[in-house]
Formats: C-alpha cells, structure tokens, sequence
C-alpha cells in the first residue's frame, strides 16, 4: 500500500507538555532542522507563570509554536495544524487553538486516570475515547511505552529512559513532514558528547519514532514544506533578547567604547544580562545590582566614566527607574534604558506580552524629561534597533528608552545577518580640551549645531567639571535659579530631542502605496501580524497600507504627511490606546484604535476583520 | 619652591569658582578644608578624581572641589560611584554622603556597596538632622529629639552607623568629627590608603537645625572624658590626664583608673579584630547618661579582601585568554548557520 | 506742614531683606493687620534655595510679597509699589519687580562697602547714591542706628537690638499706612511673655518706627487702603500646605476613619507633614518613612487595615512611587498620594512651582494603570479639595493623585472658613459580611454598580481574603493567567474610575458666559491669574469666560461641550504644555498653549497679552 | 473533643482553596506546613491574622493562608507592614519574604524595620538563590557560585544576614531549617511570643535551581557535625554522640572535645548578650572548609524594647489628655479670625 506524499506551503505545529517533557528543546530542533532546510519559520515559546506548576496540571504545560513555510512568514501564525498533546493538561490548555481536521498527536499514555484528574477532566472522562475530538484527526501513541521498548538493554533507568520520550516524538514529525534526522543526531552527539549512553539512547528513539512512521500501516500520508525563496545568504535564527545583547555589543565595539549593564533580574528582561554575561571576552562588563534604581545610576556611572551604560528591566522594574532617568535627562549623559515590556499594571502577567508602557516611556518622570524612545519589531529587528539605540544614545547625549516585548524577547525567527564590517561606526561625542577650552575654562554645556554638549569624561586633563540633577545655567553647567536660563534648559532639552528627527529616516512603508483608503499603522511587535494582515488585503485588491513606527520620539518628521494621505487611519496596540492618543495629540488626524489587553499578541485575523470594517464604511 | 617646573598642589588649587553656600558656622567648612588640605598633600591628579554625591547640604561638596564630580540624587551616590568605578577603576573616587543620605533612602545602596568592596572612600557627614529640608529628624537622630515633624519628641531607636557598617562585612570603618582637624587629616589618609570601601562617620556640626549635637564630643572641656581616641597597638586611654583606660572583662568594657590598673591590662587596639571591633561601635552609650563609656574615634576595623572592580576584570582577562579577543563576526554568527542559494 | 492721606484700591508691598531679616515675619504681620481690617489678600513668599545663603549675597534674598486692596484679589499681583530693601543685595535682586515710580524704603547701613560688594555692585558703585533709581521714589532710612538709638538703655545686646531691625520698618509702614499697631502688639506679647525684655525691645521699636513717620517732617503723604467688600463671616488667612492638611483631618473624621500619613520629607510637601504632626489629638498617625517607597506602601499598609491612608512628596519624591502606586491601582484600595510639585526634571528647582507633573501622574506607572486627578486651585481650595479627594478615593476604593504645586502651598489667602457641621459625611464602601457572603464564600473583586468593590478589613470575620499586584480573577480575586479575564479586569479598572465623573460636577465657569470668542481653560494654580485677566477682559467688553478645571481624571462629563462652545479656547499652564495634549488627544477642538517654565507663577498681564493676540485673529 | 461546642482550630483550617504552586520536592512546602500546625496550634483568630509578603516563589505564601493576606511587591513587604502595624497594633502581622526580596531589593526597608521594632514577625527564606525568576545568585549566594547570570562564578561577597540584623539593632535574631519541623515550630512559637520585631531566617532547599546548598547542614550524614543547636542557658554542645563544645578563648570561638573539656568551661548560651550574639553570627565558615565551626541554630538575640506602634499611640493619648480630645470647628478655625460684616 503506497503512501502519498502532499505538498503544503504553510505548516504550524504547536508541541505542549508538562514542563518537565522537554517540548522546548523538541520545538527549537525542529527549527532549526527546517530553518537549515530552507524553510521560513517563525516560533513562539509560551511557559507557565511558575517556575514548575504542579506535574499535570493545566497551569504547568508548557508549549512551544513553530511555523514553517515555504512562503515567507511574519508571525508564529493563528491556527495550529498539528498538535502534540503529551498529557490530558496539554490537550486541554490548547485545544481550541486547533482547527478543525486538525491533526492530534496524542501520547495515550499521558490520558491515564492520574492526568486526567490533574487536567481536571469532569468525572475524568477521557476525551480519547468520546466524541469530543471528532472533529480532528487524532493520532494516538503511547510513547512512553513505545520509548521503553526502544531501550529496554540500553542499561538506563526508567527515569532517564522517560527522558528520551521527546525524541521518539520528534521523529516521527520528521517522517511525517519529510525530513533529514542528520541536524538533530548532530546536536544529540554535541549535546551529550561526555554521556555515551543517554547519547545513543536519544539517537535510538529519535530513530524509533521515524521507523515508525515507516512501518506502521495506518500513516498513509507525509507532507512536504519546499523551501522558501528567502533572499540568498547566511542565515541563523535569532530570539530577540538575544537580537538585543548581541546588538549592545556590536555598538559598544563600533563606538570603541566598553559596554557596562547595570540590571536586577525580572521576567522577562533577564535573558538579556544572561545573554551578555556569557560574552566577556567582548569586554562586556554585567552588573546585577541589589535593585532596578542602583542598577540604571551604577549605569549612569559608567556614562559618565565614559562607557556605553545601559540598564534594562520589565514592568514595575521600569517604573522604578523613572527619577534616575530624569537625572541622566538632565545630565545630558549617553544612557539606554531597555524595557521588555510584560502585562501589567503592577506586577500584572510577568510571562505575558503588552505593548503597555508606551505612554510611561514618554511621561513617567517628574518634570519636562524628554527623552528618545524607540521600539523593534521583531526578534532580528532587536539587533538593528539595539544599535540605532546606542547610535543616537552616544551622538546626541541623551537617554534612549527602547520597548521591546515579551512577544519578541521570546520569539525567533530566521535572520540574514551582517557582516561586521557593514555595521558603520558610531562617533560618540568626546570633549576634546583643545576645541572645548574657552580662555583656559570648560563649558560643559555648550552645544553644537544639534543642541548636543560635549562629553568630557574624568582622566581628560583640563577638563574638570561638575554635573547634577539641580537646574543648570546653560553654558557653565553651575547651578543655576534663574527663571530665563531654566526656560532657556527646559527648551534646550526638548529642541534636543527634536533635531534627532534630522538624523533618523522619514517614516516609510512596509507595503502598499503612499496613499490610499486605509493606514495600519503600528509600533513595536505588532509588526508581523499587521504584514500579513496587509498582504492578505492588498491581494483582495484593496487600497492598503502598513507602516510601522520605530521611532516613537521624536517621530519622522514626515508622519503627519503619512496618515494624512489615507482616509482610515487604523492602529492596533497591545495594549489600551497608547500610541493612538500621541497621534490625536499631534496630528490633526483622527485615527482609530484596535486594542487588545489579553496578554497575547494580536492575530492577522483580528487586524484583518477591524480593516474590512473600515475599508467598508 | 619644588626642583621641578610643576608647582606642588596647594589646597586654593582645588578650590573651585562658586561660593560656598553653607551656612555660616557650619561644620561642613571645616571638613572641606580638610579633604582640600589632604588631597593637595597627596598631590593628586585633578583629572583623575572623582566625587559622587547624593543630596543634601553635605552633598553640595563636590560642587567646592575642582576635580570631576557628579551631585546625584538623594540616596544614589554609593550606586553611581560602583558603576564608575566598575568601568574605571584607575579613578579615585570618593562619596559625599549625609545621614539621611546615606542611612535613610540610601541604606540600601551602602550595605551593598559595603560588602562589594568597590576601592571607594564614603564620606558620611552624620548631623544627626536633615539639613536641607530644614530640619526634619534622621535615622541617627536621638530617641524623643523635637524636629519640625516631631513636635512631641522622635519614636525611632536610631542606627549606629558603624554598627551596621560591620553588620554589612565592611573591610574599613572610622569615625572622626569636624572640629578636630588634624584627626579629619589622618582618618582622610588612613581610608585613602585603604584598597577597599572605607566607611568615615564624621559627627558634622548642623549649627542652625541641631545646633551643639556632639558637643560632648568636641567641647574643650568635655572632649576629653567622653571621647576615646584608638591608635593601633595601643592601650585605650582617655581622660583629661589620660587618668583613664578600658578594660575588657569577658565581653564587657569597663573604665578603669590607670592608678589602680596596669596599662598591660588595658584593652589594646587591634583594628583587624573583628570582634573587639564590634564591641566599639557598641561604646555608644549617651554621653549624659551616669557612667557613660567614652565615644571611640579612629579606625574601628580594616580587614583585606578582594576589590569588586578588580576580580570584574580578571573574569574578563581570562574569558579572553581561554576564547580569545572577542571576534565581532563569529559573535553575530553565533553556534548554528546555514546558508539560502 | 499738612499731611494728605490719599486713598488706594490696590497696594503691593514687597519686603526684601537678608534671610535672617524676619522679612517673613514682617510680610506676615502686615497682611494679618491687613487682613483684620477688612481687606482682601494675597501673599507669596520666595525664599533662596539654600538653607542659608551666605549673607548680604543676592542669593541669600528672602522676600515675602504683600497684596491688600479694598477690591477683592485673586494673586500675589504683578508689578510691586513698595518695596522695602534691608540691604544693597535685596535691592539688587528684585529692583525689576518694582514699577515705575514706585517707592523704595532702604536701609542705608545695608549699603556700605561689604554690602555693596557681597552684593556683587561692579566696582562698588552705591545704587542710592548715582543715578540709577531716579525713575523711583527713594526713602532712605538707617534702620540699624534708629533702631540701636530706640534701645540704648534696653540693657540688651547688640545682636538682640539688631533683630528688632524689622519691627522698626514695619512700624514705619502701619504709619504710611494708616494701620492699627494692636493686632501686632498682640502679637509680640504673646511670643515674647516669657522674655520681658525681648517683648519690650520689639514693641519699643515698633512704635518708634510708627512716630518715625509722624514726626518726620519729610513724609507728607499717608495712605488709605479701605476694606474690601468681602462676604460677610468669620475669615482667617490659610496657606496651601495647611488647607491641605486640615482638610485631610476633617476627610478622615468625616469617613468616620484614623488618619495615617506615610512620608518623606522634600520641599516644598513638607510642610505638610509638619503640620499634620501638630495635630495627634485628631488622632493622625504621621509616619516619616526611610524612603518614598516606603512612606506610600505604609499608606498601602494602613489603607488595608482601614485606615485613610495618605503619602505626599514632590519632584523627584513623585516618581518614585510609581511602582506602588500600581500596586494601588491594583488592589483597589483608597489611597490618597498628594503631590506638590516644584521646578523639574531630577532635583529641578526645589523651591519654584511649576505644574510639569501632570502627564506623570496620568502615565508614569507600567501597564495600563488609570487612577483620579485632582488638583485644587488656591491655598484656600486646598481644604476643599483635599476633602474631595478623599471621599472619591473611599467611596470608589481608588488612589487618587492631588496635583497642588509650589505657588498655593506657600501662598496665603484669606478664608471664610467654613463650620464642620457643614462638611458632609463621607461613606467607605466597607463589606459587609451578611451581604457580602455568597454561599459562605466572599469574593472581594465583585462590584457594585460604580463597578467599586467592597472594603474587608482585618479583624472583619469570615471576609478573609488575600489580595496582591498580579493580575485577578474578576470575582475571587485569585490570581488568573486567563487572557480574557485580564481584558475585563483592565476593563473595569478603567471603566471604574471613568464612573466616577457620574459622581462629581458638571465643568463650571469662574466667569463669563457658556460660550463665546475665547475660553481661558485653566487647571489647579494658575486660577487667580487667569481670573484677574479675565475679569479685566470682560470689562473690556471682550465675549471671554475662564473654566478651571478641578477634576482632571476623569473630566467633567461635559467638558467637551464646554470647550465646543468657543471660537478660541487658551490653556496657560505653568509647564511645557501637558493639559493641552490631553485635551487634543480627547476632543475634536485644537486649542492654543500658552507656556511658562521659568519656577514662577503667570502674571495676569501674561495671560492678558496672549488673549488680545488671540481675540485679535 | 474539647468540652466546649467551638472546635479547636487545626491546620488544615488554615489552608486555601488554591493549588500549591511550588515545584514538587521544594522546601516551601515544610516551612507552610509548620506554620499552619504552629498557629493552629497557638489558637489564633484567622481575621485577626495577617501575612504579607513580596514578590518570590517564597511570596506566594500567603495565597496558602486563610487568613487575610497581602502579595504585594518586590521588596516592600516589611514597609507595607510597618504601616498595617502602626494602625492597626492589635493584629498579628507576618512577613514572608526571601534572600532576595528581604536583602537584595527590600534590603534597606528591612533595616529600618529592624531598628524601629514594630511588633511583627518576619520569616526570611534564604535559598541562596533568585527562585521565581528561574536562578540568578542572590545577596547570600556564596562567592563564585555559577548562576544564569554568573556564567564564570559571582563576585560578590555575600551578605551574613543575621550579622546585618544584628547591626541594624534587632531585637530578636534566630534561624532555623526547612528540614527540621520541630526546630522550625519551636522557633516560630518563639518569634510569636516576642514583643517586638522578630527576624527568622530559615534555611530553604531550592531543589531546581540551587539544590543541596544547605546539605550540609541538613544531611543525616553530616547535620550533626556542621550545626550547633542553641538552648537558653545551656552550653554549646555538638557532635554525633554529642562530643564536642564550644569554648571562647578571649573573643574566640574554639571547637573542644569534651573528653578534654568540662561542659562547665563551655560557652553557655545568653541570648540576651549582644556581643556574643554578634560573635554566634560571625560563626559563619564555609562547612567544606577544614576545622570549620559548627552553624548555630536557634535563637540567636532578644531584646526587650518599645514597640513603636504603643509609642505612637502613646503620643495620640498624651496629645489628647493635654489638648483634649480634638475639636474640628476649632481645628478648622485656627489661631487668628475676623469677622468681615
Ligand atoms: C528623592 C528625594 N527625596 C527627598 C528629597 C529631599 N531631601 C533632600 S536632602 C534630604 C535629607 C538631607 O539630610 P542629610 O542626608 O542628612 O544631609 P544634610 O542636609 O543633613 O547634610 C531630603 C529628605 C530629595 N531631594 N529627593
Ligand atoms: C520591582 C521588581 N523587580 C524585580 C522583579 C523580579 N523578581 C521577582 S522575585 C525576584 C527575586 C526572587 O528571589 P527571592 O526573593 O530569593 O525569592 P525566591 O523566589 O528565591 O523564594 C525577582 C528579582 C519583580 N517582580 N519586581
Ligand atoms: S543647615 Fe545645617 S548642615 Fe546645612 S548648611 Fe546650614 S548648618 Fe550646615
Ligand atoms: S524554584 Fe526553587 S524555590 Fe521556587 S518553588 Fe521551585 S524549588 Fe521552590
Ligand atoms: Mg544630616
Ligand atoms: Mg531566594
């Protein structure tokens, strides 16, 4: 009996499980494996709020989404295809992701009265055996057992043995879609170089579960994903906290500059100070200080010593930094405050993403505190943006405010990336005592032609000088009460900030013509879903637009010119209305808002259906 | 007049252009003359030196002193100067710090501080009073003192700074006052020399809020019997006629007449004994109180241990020693690529 | 010769002198007499930044500004007609101020050589001696010799003769006058009676200053300055700061509640704290914490337990609370945290006023954290305000910010107190276990129909419950990952707060009619300028009205109509523009800003000037 | 059966209809489980109970308390207390908190906690590592451990929590361990009964991210020859069969054998002596280290002090003895009116 074998353009398969099951790793080889094919891919891990829920529970799955396509992809995408359901909790937790004649690869051995009580299924009835699943396609195994009898001699406890149930999973996915085991065996025999035994006991039951594709009758069917056409190049696949540490790095370099971050652990921000502490050979210099406040001023020290500072944190952490910021406001210091935003208010959704301190960045400080604020858009962009940051951060002496979040901190996507040498360099702007002495004294805030002071850093002969959070005269830097000279600095910050808008790219648009019914507008994460929202519109022959927003201040001094040539303006945010309230404030365009507080990034679908509302008044 | 071209530092060369805005009688003036007077003698490099001050009146001092210097904010100095001295650890940097500064919004910043053992020297101005808020009580303040916020007498059991200090693993911790110059001058050394955080508590006069606050300490006439100066290796002594020693019976100090007791018995000085140490900043009783104990002043405790700024560095030589200056191209690349045709 | 007494409707006094003059004492003296009279006042005091300046320095100025007239008053004024100078630096530092021929009282032995040159006069030239203050009207006084001469046998020091200085000028003025010396008399009795002598001395030279002016021959010219027709009632003078506090007093006793206040000292809310800790037999409990984190989550604390729980502070004090305020706004517990705000960012200027938190105070915490606004608009609405403040904050179990600010904290204001009868109870939304029992089980997140939950207190038996910052269930309060119960709960927290505009007045109008050419729309301080402006407008036959708006979050139901209704509509704010961007991001009208950031409150004339501008497009 | 008709309170009353959400085989689920029987036992009321914590896997304590209870943030617990106590003198308020929440973030508020004493009880978890957050190095994680965040080991030198207690004036200072329930009740019961504020600091297995770092001195094998159990009044005493004793030699702690050594030359415990309490915390040696001395367990210090909350109160009494009760209208008025008519 023959097996066919089906083409498909776009395949997303979610993979949950207790946390203990390993359905991380399995999601992240099954990337790679197809990133390496040539795929698109696009994934999207989701963790439980604690750090190890009770075993079974429906509060301790973990899952982990990945698209792969051979068309390109912006986002970890809506519907699952296929899902694997390693216990009663998993299926439960994700059920109504799947859609209909979806396929449910279950491992029946995770159904047994035990885990249906700790998935709390009502009387324990077992959904493998009612109708409950008809509309699926499910596919039962009991890969516990199945594992075993892999390893039966293999001479391991059932402990480690248990541990090896991913793989058998995984290759059978490889046999259902059609793919080469030798990336993963790679990384097994990598992974477990010092561990013989627990190597060949994965690469048995990696193969196991192939076989077994192969052998058993009842799969009539494979799949098949081509490869994208991606532009040619070197890829890899980058998470974009990891985007964001290699960026601050590849910055502190292209400036000659050492890199200091001063930090204070919190979800999600961490990955990033555990990301760059495994990088001093690069100079980096990680500092986990005792909270968010001696975090962000241990950076501002370093500013003024004369390294790159850069402080980062989530949530409440974030808003704990705002006197601090004011001060490096008023000290016109190079500083980069990162900010992965999480659900709040308070300590709100740590693990869930929001776009909700759009509005903090811009106000959260006593005063007039101006200050740049910049977002990225996806997990590569975090490289890029990062950078941007720095640049802007060193050349204008001025604190930069970058708003990341959960959604792309965690997410991954495959990455063209650089080469170092096309990285241009960054000028920070040093004092030099020749230029800076005027008749034998120094004017720390003197400024050049973009409002920007010098940047004379201790050990500069010559160039001593006091600094502090006290209103300052405008050319000596002393203190200063004088009601002109502090309309004079007041002024001086902002138009500081302003004339950055010279320096950065007019706002441009990442599909559709520079005019037309309707402008999606978005900042940040939302980029993925508003492009292929977009794309799918623009097929159906409509007059759309997506922009997105990098810079959120200053703004491109063209934005007003943007959303004045649509008729709709329409702005999804994960989060109330933020953005939407700068853009009202500013412009004379009314825009409409699309929001979503569910700790969750927005489907193409849901942008999708708010624009045909629009496009059809 | 030096051999050399270079004139040697004098005190008016650290001077800085701006008034001094302290009020009249103020003991900060005499503190600043001290540091002035110190750091000229130690010939200094201007450029070189940094000091990091949070808010308060005594925090106005780097603003008097011509080198570089940052005044912070309220509480933050300790946290700023790690960060510079993290990245530059060639600097001298000295913090200017004040009672409410330092022990109120900032006590957070100086335990850490303590216990990393950044090679900075903390300077904590201790008037018993918030002096630029005009004169509210601090957490050194006396039980029952009258402030403006507590017109019926302060509820607070204060902190004895160097009793926390030592609770907070500080490698140096002194106590000195501003009325007595030439001990200001050697304490200012003895941290300067110090490879670690040094903790100086100078008793700081605030003539206008808590006017008199150490007068026991500092009055001619009272100096003598309730202070006790420490000297290394040295007897504890005190009195007008230095009539008068410490001894330590088990863990309790007694004062004795040296008329009836040898000067072997005394308890001697050793500023690497952490529990004698102790043991001083518990000599703290209230110098009006009946057989009070004197108040020490000198260097309580030193101990070596590893500065922060330095085992910072040796992680970073050694990461490049075992993987090699960092190669831009491979960071980028990181561990798994491949490539589209 | 014949002295002319000559009446005047409107007289500004300035007394200028060294901070350890008495000036402030001398200025308040004055307007009490001033005010038991029967006129209506206005006063500003500015003092130097530092504690104590170094002396006879222009930095070591302390001024206390007068304003009495027979017609009633809404500011401090403008330009000053007398202006009394103790020495050569309090000249120099406010000679501006002083309108043409104005007079000038100085003390000659304020300018002597060390005088003039502390002063910083270039090459010591004497101001009283060349030419430069002939466009004003010079009265040159030695007050130091006249007052040593008065006390020659007094048996008294010099030191304490010479602080009798200022007594000797003020008599001099209740002569120019034609004051009463009594109220002042009284005075000095009850301060000195435990030091005759002192007393003595005082009084002497008082009167000494009065005859001064009644045997000079010189002084041919007294003035008259009638009362003013105020509402008929028993008045006394209140300052900001004051008003704020008793009005939290009487909150607390009209809540039926102990008063707790948690906070840290910084100028200029201290002053608050101060006065509050006069007042333990209301039973206030004033907490001065180690830091503001600390002062508001003991006002969190004591919220819990039952009790009003208040926390102040101002600039930098502020945004440091913004992490606990979420917590706040999480909990949903009263809470009340006042700001004063003063000259930012960072440290800014302590001592000047500025209105630049108000954006904070709507933004600066993470996540989407919407809490009330309110900021009072004189020393005397303090009381009021702060009053109101604290019934919303109890009867919609919400934290509310207080925006008052440098300029009416300090301020002073004459008050027709109201009795506490009049005051109206305010009613906690305590639970209650019989109603609020639902099957044995309380569920502390259920609302009522302002969507306000109920209010379990310790000690409340079988209403245990425990509450905290991450996100709830809608009902039990339990913590909930569930995606749509964040949307609802961020939901109702908004919608909650946005209720509340059900419970509070339509947006009035100070004056004018309901619609017109130009809407002066203020908020909190800048009332009295606008009102005097404003009033003059309309004399002028101009169609303008003056709305200031109390409520800030949320607005007044109808404020979008009132604002509809105007040609014109003019916001003056003391900052770079921030009640305008939310008035923008709300209303379809653009209206115009009119900034000020110089530490210092607007003139009437400022306003007046901009308005014309505006009537004459 | 108790005679009367109110049955006597257990644990299981105690607990909440919400899951335990700590990982299997976490040393929170003894500490919870003490604390349940220990109250039940003591007979509390539940409404008068209240536990407040900050943020931590050890802050979602109170979630498991049927008492009213406040998950509030990071670091804040003590000063949310502080405020509850002042107010409210009569309830019985708890402090959950961790090595991070209490000493990293919450480190200054706990000092100030510890000097002013408010009648509050505060149960520090120190697993020597960040839990929650999936483990950085804490403020007592020991130098050079390898953590998410320290790749190549900490630098930091770790905090000696109960030296810091001590330092900021505590009035009780104990510790105990997660895996000794009887020691643990013994202890809680203790801090319950003292009047004032009470620092705990238990030892807590964190079994997935720092597991085993108290083994130690909770192992079968080796518990008896690294702890040292303190009992009121009686001498320092250890071993497996009880062998060995503590004996000062000046200000020294040394390990005897009591074959030598008569119990009667031991040190015999005073938790009423600060300086040798201060020496107990100083009894800190890394267990692994070579004649390193046993940890002691137990209550380190008490003090009798005032409670600030009756201090306060006190104020409002006297306040209203003197001025009577207070008056609005008269409050309202002030000290200077006039009539306009
Ligand atoms: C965040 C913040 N909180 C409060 C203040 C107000 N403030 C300034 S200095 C100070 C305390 C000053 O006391 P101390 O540190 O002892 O210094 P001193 O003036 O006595 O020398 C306070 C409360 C501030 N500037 N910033
Ligand atoms: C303001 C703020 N900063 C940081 C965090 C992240 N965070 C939560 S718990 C924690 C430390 C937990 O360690 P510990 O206090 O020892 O508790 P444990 O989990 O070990 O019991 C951190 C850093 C936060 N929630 N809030
Ligand atoms: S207030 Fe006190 S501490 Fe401040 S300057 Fe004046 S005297 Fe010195
Ligand atoms: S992470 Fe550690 S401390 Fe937290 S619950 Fe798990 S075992 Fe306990
Ligand atoms: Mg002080
Ligand atoms: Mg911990």
């Amino acid at each position: 009996m023959g097996i066919v074998t089906e083409k498909k353009e776009d395949v997303i398969i979610l993979f949950a499980g207790d946390s203990g099951d390993g359905m991380q790793l399995t999601g992240s080889l099954f990337s790679n494996t197809s990133a390496q094919f040539g795929n698109d891919i696009s994934t999207f891990p989701n963790f439980p709020a604690e750090i190890r829920a009770p075993q079974g529970t429906v509060a301790g799955v973990s899952g982990f989404k990945l698209r792969f396509a051979s068309i390109d992809i912006f986002t970890p995408g809506d519907e699952v295809e296929v899902m694997v359901a390693m216990n009663a909790a998993a299926l439960k937790a994700n059920i109504d992701q799947l859609k209909v004649g979806g396929t449910i690869i279950a491992n029946s051995d995770g159904f047994d009265k035990k885990n249906l009580r700790l998935a709390k299924y009502d009387d324990e009835s077992n959904p493998l055996l009612d109708e409950s699943l008809d509309k699926f396609h499910l596919i039962e195994m009991d890969v516990t057992k199945m594992t075993r009898q892999a390893l039966v001699d293999s001479g391991l406890g059932t402990k480690e043995i248990d541990r090896c149930k991913n793989m058998y999973v995984l290759g059978f996915l490889y046999w259902m879609y059609n793919r080469k085991l030798e990336n993963t065996e790679r990384f097994i025999r990598e992974k477990f170089a010092k561990k013989p035994d627990i190597r060949e006991a994965n690469l048995k039951v990696l193969k196991a579960g192939y076989y077994f594709g192969d052998t058993n009758e009842t799969f009539t069917t494979r799949y098949e994903v081509e490869s994208a056409n991606l532009p040619s190049g070197e890829y890899r696949s980058i998470m974009g906290n990891q985007g964001t540490a290699l960026g601050l790095i590849v910055a502190a370099q292209k400036a000659g500059l050492g890199l200091f971050y001063g930090s204070y652990p919190i979800t999600p921000a961490s990955d990033i100070l555990h990301e760059l502490a495994r990088h001093k050979e690069y100079g980096v210099k990680t500092f986990q200080a005792e909270d968010e406040i001696a975090a962000i001023c241990a950076s501002i020290g370093a500013s003024y010593g004369g390294s790159l500072g850069v402080t980062a944190s989530s949530g409440p952490g974030i808003a704990l930094k705002g006197e601090a910021i004011g001060l490096a406001v008023m000290l016109e210091l190079p500083l980069l405050v990162i900010n992965v935003q999480r659900g709040g208010p308070s300590t709100g959704l740590p693990t869930k993403t929001e776009q909700s301190d759009l509005l903090q960045a811009m106000h959260g400080r006593n005063g007039e505190a101006p200050l740049v604020v910049i977002a990225p858009s996806s997990p590569s962009d975090c490289f890029e943006t990062a950078i941007e940051a720095a640049r802007i951060s060193l050349e204008h002496m001025v604190p930069v405010m970058y708003l990341s979040d959960g959604f792309i901190a965690n997410g991954s996507e495959p990455w063209k990336y650089p080469s170092a040498a096309n990285i241009p360099a960054i000028h920070p702007r040093f004092a030099d005592a020749k230029k800076e002495l005027d008749g034998g004294v120094y004017y720390p805030y003197r400024r050049d032609e973009n409002l920007v002071r010098s940047w004379a850093t201790p050990g500069m002969k010559d160039l001593q000088h006091r600094v502090g959070g006290l209103e300052k005269d405008f050319e000596t830097g002393n203190v200063s009460y004088d009601p002109e000279n502090h309309a004079r600095m007041v002024n001086a910050r902002k138009q500081k900030v302003e004339k950055i808008a010279d320096h950065i790219p007019l706002q441009g648009f990442e599909q559709g013509e520079e005019s037309g019914e309707l402008l999606i507008l978005g900042w940040g994460s939302t980029s993925g879903a508003i492009r292929t929202a977009v794309r799918e519109l623009i097929a159906e022959g409509h007059k759309v637009s997506h922009a997105q927003i990098r810079y959120l201040s200053p703004f491109p001094k063209n934005l007003d010119q943007v959303v004045k040539r649509f008729k709709h303006v329409l702005i999804p945010e994960i989060n109330d209305g933020q953005l939407i309230q700068l853009i009202n404030a500013k412009f004379d365009k009314r825009a409409t808002p699309l929001n979503k507080v569910k700790g969750m990034p927005f489907t193409a679908r849901e942008i999708k259906e708010k624009a045909n509302e629009l496009l059809s008044k | 007049m030096s051999a050399t071209d270079i004139q040697p530092l004098t005190a008016k060369d650290l001077a800085t252009d701006q008034d001094v805005r302290w009020c009249p009688g103020c003991g900060d003036y005499s503190i600043l003359k001290q540091m002035q007077s110190t750091l000229a003698e130690a010939g200094i490099k201007k450029e070189d030196t940094v000091f990091v001050s949070g808010i308060g009146c005594s925090s106005r001092f780097p603003y008097y002193m011509d080198t570089y210097g940052i005044h912070s904010i309220h509480g933050r100095a300790t946290a700023i100067a790690s960060g510079l001295k993290a990245t530059r650890p060639e600097l001298s940097v000295w913090v200017i710090t004040g009672d409410g500064d330092a022990l109120s919004i900032g006590g957070n910043h100086l335990i850490h501080a303590l216990r990393r053992n950044f090679d900075v020297n903390i300077l904590l101005f201790n008037n018993e009073i918030y002096g630029l808020t005009k004169g509210q009580y601090s957490p050194t303040s006396p039980r029952g003192q009258v402030t403006k916020s507590t017109p019926m007498g302060s509820l607070d059991h204060p902190f004895n700074p160097l009793a926390l200090a030592l609770g907070a693993d500080a490698t140096f911790v002194a106590r000195s006052m501003d009325r007595d110059p030439k001990h200001m001058r050697a304490i200012l050394q003895a941290a300067d020399a110090h490879k670690g955080t040094s903790l100086i508590e100078v008793y700081q006069n605030c003539n206008v809020f808590n006017d008199g606050a150490f007068a026991a300490f500092t009055d001619k006439g009272t100096k003598a019997s309730n202070t006790l100066f420490l000297e290394e290796g040295a007897p504890l002594i005190f009195g007008h006629e230095e009539e008068l020693g410490i001894r330590l019976s088990g863990m309790k100090p007694e004062v004795v007449a040296l008329s009836d007791v040898s000067k072997d018995d005394l308890w001697i000085h050793d500023s690497r004994d952490m529990g004698k140490a102790m043991l001083l900043t518990r000599m703290f009783d209230d110098p009006r109180k009946e057989s009070a104990l004197p108040r020490p002043f000198g260097v309580f405790y030193r101990e070596d241990r590893y500065l922060y700024e330095e085992v910072m560095q040796e992680q970073i030589d050694k990461a490049k020693a075992v993987k090699g200056e960092g190669d831009l191209d491979q960071l980028i690349r990181g561990g798994h690529t491949w490539k589209v045709v």
